[in-house]
């Protein structure tokens, strides 16, 4: 019999952390497969969450494919489904399906600078891709980590900075002016201009609000990153995950499968429809 | 001609009534009825509403949709409402309701109307006992009855 | 006879002296022997207007649709819009006028009068074809529709009263009472049928015949919610009923979007297309001008407009009310009477 | 295999199909539509098209994935893949016969979806060739197919008045002709003359051209930020008529039902959605890339007439020409294609 892609595996959240407060606050899970029947992920790939009787939400994988035992899930409050994992405690029982998607070329990257720029939530589809980087060091040049949030008690994943600053250069920025604040306040296309990273052998990986991401890729542009150095992953509403239930499209491709992962190169020949 | 079984069925079927009362009367009616200690058919989970004129059509159709045998609304008589004319606007609204629900073909005896003041105990256990003895005789709603 | 050219001159005319922005009318179309509704800009597109029982829809709803767009435009264009409105067109627009969706002068109505001949109902006409289609329909000026059947060509006649719509042959008012302007002469309805004499009809059979007949017919339901779609009525941004227009904007918090009530699930099976439909009549109770369109466009025909003309027929027979009759009248569910029905209250 | 069957001896043919559900078109409603055959007497080829299309045999309305519940706590999830009886539709046109190849497609690439193919696998589709179009919107010739295209069908009808003539295309088809073979003919040669001079006539009727399909590919793409979509959608009322009624759209949703809040129990359940409604690309955060009905004519054009080709090298659209009889607005295909190709 062929597998049932619609089945989830049942997953078991065993850590919750809750990254950000507020009214679309942030909340980390920390998943495990009772079962036994867990799956090995790529940088970049999402899987389909369930909350039986709530419903499916695609959520990108935050944790590093080195990372066996485990899945870790970076959750946004927006609507039902994410409502509930909000709700959710320790101990409670979700659905998964997956991985779905492609993912980041990082075998493709050897040997070259790694520029990473993250916004909020964008933080997430990025994360497991500076992990694997960090973990396969002697593979890559110089690492350089920007990340913003809107104030510091916004910073996701604040702890893990901590120790990534061992291995990479870290450059965090809050939106708007903070007493005590160390690091660079403004946003964050103007924090990388303000760094300059070279664009000689580099690639730069961006995700974050549609908004920041545009001029964030104009930014890179403006340095001079060519369109084939500049990765970023895109997001539309998901129902099935798996090329079928035909909503997720940028023109041809569906993004569940051909994506979420895309250079700014093949970007930019498809339309704009996310 | 009586059908054993059928027989059978009506005596073990436990018909389940939906009644929204309005709080001013109804509700206290109930209540009333309650404390009265009259004896009256269980069968009828009240919810209470703030009038008989708030009563959304939405609500019967989803009560029906989920599986409700009867509905009931019950609130203040004409004259008495809390809020002047709730009652007169639901009567009219309520009145279109249930020509729907017949013009379909829903059973007629499955939706009701009643009005029934915070002193009327009586009339409340009345009026809930003689819907469940209606509705035995009917047997189960399925006719709007979701069929997940 | 209504002369069609008056009405592209009329048209002409209001666009020419820049009375309005667009009018909205029939022309002929590409995809079948029916009209189809086009907007004019230009008042040399007036030409193009057509005016025969193939006319069938209800434009007004695109007075709500324009509406909607001047809403959320930067730039709204609010000047009026002209309309070819047929008796009950004219209804609808008297509805949304009492509803104060728009002002009177907000719309330039260019009634035409259905002098008791009424349209087509594609349904009707369907069923004499048995499926198959009709490449022209024409009125022969007396009692008569002239159809060429596509395919073999052959031309027949069928008397009008067995391929007119339900809502024409019941029709009251075949002349639009709102107007600013009437081609074709007032004509008493034709009085084919009596008022409401479908729905009567369909009270006629027993409890179990008529629960026999709505099952079959919700069961059918696709939820294309294409009745919905054409219902100038059905001007809800957000439909109670189905999450397909459940409005969010970047304020909607995730509280509301995940405590949303479903009042019933999107499977379209019998139990929830009839929550769909009942609660859809209701909501158009009092409102409903028997335009039928919702019932045109059904692509799998369930008789819709049985449902809407029961209601308007108990306004009418209980509460004296019409809907679209009187734009400063109180609406019926927001009015009563001492004397309305109580006997049925224990 | 090739064989004649006589008018009068279909019925027997049908009746002797009976450990299969047998299809077929009937006339109910005002409407042509499939519906279930309980004896072989009640059948009538005389149909033009069917309203529904064939996909909703292998691809139903409403279809459950699986029932939740929760016991202990522990969520326990049963599948509810369908085991239908073998099921034999007949009547089906060339159109939507050459639908189900496509949707074939759809519900194998990448992923297999399992509660398809369980239906797909028992299906077994009689065609009957259109000896004329049925409407002025056939255009089958104009996307490459044909008023006798044998493409998805595993048997082809055609009718020749008093008998029919009946090709097996596939095993399937064969073995389902097998089971009534005491009904069927040998085909003689005046036989096989009249079947190429019946399929000759019903190519040489007229139907709407499309022109180039590359072309109108290309030009699609070309048109991606024109105008022209707006203005074509001007009148669009955002109904799922055109989708639902498509032999190869193929969109749904899924969504959870409770069926019992305290519990817990429910079922996952998909339905057919459409690229027509608003909320069907709307994100969570209210941000929706195709928010205007515009966008969504220029998708379900786009989908059957660019981004299919792009990805399987052929029109995601058989000419049955329902989306254009049925719109209630007199939205049509093939005058957008036009437009779209001239600007």
């Amino acid at each position: 019999m062929t597998d049932n892609i619609y089945l989830p595996k049942i997953g078991r959240i065993v850590g919750i952390n809750e990254e950000t407060l507020g009214a679309r606050a942030i909340k980390t899970f920390k998943v495990e497969f009772p079962n036994g029947d867990g799956f090995e992920h790529n940088c970049g790939q999402c899987a389909m969450l369930s909350m039986f009787g709530k419903g499916e939400s695609m959520i990108s994988i935050a944790s590093s494919p080195l990372v066996k035992e485990y899945k870790q899930f970076s959750i946004m409050k927006m609507g039902r489904v994410t409502s509930a994992f909000h709700a959710a405690k320790i101990g409670d029982f979700i659905g998964i399906r997956g991985p779905y998607g492609n993912q980041f070329p990082l075998d493709d990257w050897k040997g070259r600078d790694l520029v990473f720029i993250g916004g909020g939530v964008g933080l997430a589809p990025i994360w497991p891709v500076i992990q694997t980087a960090v973990a396969r060091r002697e593979d890559f040049g110089k690492i350089t980590v920007f990340y913003g949030a809107r104030t510091s008690s916004d910073i996701m994943y604040e702890a893990d900075f901590e120790k990534l600053k061992a291995s990479a250069e870290v450059q965090l920025s809050v939106d708007s002016p903070e007493e005590g604040w160390p690091g660079y306040t403004g946003f964050v296309p103007a924090n990388l201009m303000d760094k300059a990273p070279t664009p000689d052998n580099a690639i730069a990986i961006t995700c974050g609000p549609p908004i920041m991401i545009k001029f964030v890729i104009q930014n890179l542009q403006a340095l001079g990153f060519a369109d084939e150095q500049i990765y970023t992953t895109i997001e539309n509403k998901m129902k099935c995950g798996v090329g079928k239930c035909g909503r997720c499209n940028v023109g041809k491709d569906y993004v569940c499968v051909k994506g979420p992962v895309y250079s700014w190169a093949e970007l930019k020949s498809l339309p704009q429809e996310y | 001609m009586s059908n054993p079984s059928k027989t059978t069925e009506v005596q073990t079927f436990e018909p389940r009534i939906v009644a929204f009362l309005c709080k001013w009367c109804s509700s206290a009616g109930s209540d009333l009825a309650g404390v009265s200690r009259i004896q009256y058919s269980a069968n009828a989970t009240p919810i209470t509403i703030p009038c008989s004129g708030s009563v959304s059509p939405m609500y019967i159709l989803s009560a029906f949709n989920k599986g409700a045998d009867g509905v009931l609304i019950s609130g203040c008589h004409p004259g008495d409402c809390h809020y002047m004319e709730g009652n007169y606007l639901a009567r009219r609204k309520l009145y279109l309701v249930k020509e729907l629900l017949q013009f379909i073909g829903l059973e007629s005896e499955r939706f009701r109307m009643s009005w029934v003041s915070a002193a009327e105990g009586v009339k409340f256990a009345e009026v809930v006992d003689e819907f469940v003895e209606d509705l035995r005789v009917l047997g189960p709603q399925n006719r709007l009855k979701a069929e997940r | 006879m209504v002369n069609v050219e008056e009405i592209r001159g009329y048209a002409a005319g209001l666009l020419e002296k820049g009375e309005v922005k667009s009018v909205l009318g029939f022309r002929r179309g590409s995809a079948s022997a029916f009209a189809e509704p086009c907007t004019l800009i230009e008042a040399s597109d007036a030409a193009s207007l057509v005016w025969d029982p193939t006319c069938l829809n209800n434009l007004a709803l695109y007075l709500v649709k324009d509406r909607k767009q001047q809403a959320v435009s930067k730039t709204p264009d609010t000047r009026p819009v002209g309309i070819v409105a047929k008796g009950c067109d004219s209804r609808a627009i008297g509805v949304l006028l009492q509803e104060n969706y728009f002002k009177r002068e907000d719309v330039v109505v260019i009634g035409v009068s259905c002098e008791g001949t009424g349209v087509v109902d594609p349904r009707k006409l369907s069923a004499k074809l048995k499926g198959r289609t009709a490449s022209r329909v024409t009125f022969d000026g007396a009692d008569g529709i002239n159809v060429s059947v596509y395919g073999d060509g052959t031309e027949t006649v069928i008397p009008a009263r067995e391929v007119l719509a339900d809502r024409c042959l019941e029709c009251r008012a075949a002349t639009p009472t709102l107007n600013d302007v009437v081609f074709g002469e007032t004509v008493e309805a034709r009085g084919y049928n009596e008022p409401f004499h479908a729905a009567k009809e369909a009270e006629k059979v027993s409890e179990d015949e008529r629960w026999a007949n709505w099952e079959h017919h919700f069961d059918r339901c696709l939820r294309c919610f294409a009745c919905r779609a054409v219902c100038p009525m059905c001007y809800c941004p957000e439909c109670v009923v189905d999450s397909t227009t459940f409005v969010v904007t970047l304020g909607t918090s995730a509280e509301e979007k995940a405590n949303r009530i479903r009042w019933c699930e999107r499977s379209a099976n019998t139990s929830e297309s009839a929550v769909y439909h009942l609660t859809r009549a209701i909501h158009l109770a009092g409102r409903c001008i028997d335009c039928g369109e919702c019932e045109r466009v059904c692509p799998v025909n369930i008789p819709l407009r049985l449902l809407n003309t029961k209601l308007e027929k108990e306004a009418f027979e209980m509460f004296e009310y019409q809907a679209g009759h009187d734009i400063e009248q109180a609406s019926l569910l927001s009015s009563f009477r001492d004397e309305d029905p109580n006997s049925f209250i224990r | 295999m090739e064989k004649i069957l006589s008018q009068e001896k279909l019925r027997e043919w049908v009746d002797a199909l009976d450990d299969c559900e047998v299809y077929a078109p009937a006339f109910a409603d005002s409407v042509w539509n499939f519906a279930r055959v309980k004896a072989g007497a009640d059948i009538d080829l005389s149909h033009t098209n069917t309203i529904g299309s064939v996909k909703e045999f292998a691809f139903p309305q409403r279809e459950v994935f699986f029932c939740f519940e929760k016991k202990d706590g522990v969520p326990v999830l049963t599948p509810t893949l369908p085991d239908p009886k073998p099921t034999v539709v007949f009547g089906v046109r060339p159109c939507d016969g050459r639908g189900m190849p496509r949707n074939d497609t759809v519900f194998n690439k990448e992923f297999e979806d399992p509660y398809y193919w369980a239906r797909r696998n028992k299906l077994t589709l009689v065609g009957l060739a259109c000896n004329q179009p049925h409407s002025p919107n056939c255009f089958c010739q104009s996307v490459g197919g044909s008023p006798h295209a044998e493409e998805g069908l595993d048997i082809l009808m055609t009718d020749l008045g008093d008998r029919f003539h009946v090709k097996g295309v596939t095993a399937k088809g064969v073995e389902a002709m097998e089971r009534g073979r005491d009904a069927f003919d040998a085909v003689s040669d005046a036989d096989q003359a009249e079947v190429e001079k019946v399929h000759a006539t019903s190519r040489s009727h007229s139907q709407r051209p499309l022109g180039n399909l590359d072309a109108i590919a290309e030009a699609i793409r070309e048109s991606f930020d024109s105008p022209l979509w707006a203005d074509m959608a001007q009148h669009c009322i955002g109904c799922g008529i055109c989708t639902f009624l498509c032999p190869t759209c193929h969109c749904f949703d899924i969504n959870d039902e409770v069926i019992n809040p305290t519990t817990g129990e429910g079922e996952r359940v998909r339905t057919w959605d459409n690229c027509q409604f608003p909320d069907f690309t709307m994100h969570t955060s209210g941000h929706n890339p195709r928010g205007d009905l515009g966008s969504r004519l220029r998708q379900r054009v786009s989908h059957k007439f660019l981004y299919f080709v792009e990805n399987h090298k052929t029109q995601q659209c058989t000419g049955c020409g329902r989306c254009i009889t049925e719109c209630p607005v007199g939205i049509d295909i093939i005058a957008v294609l036009e437009r779209v190709g001239q600007s």
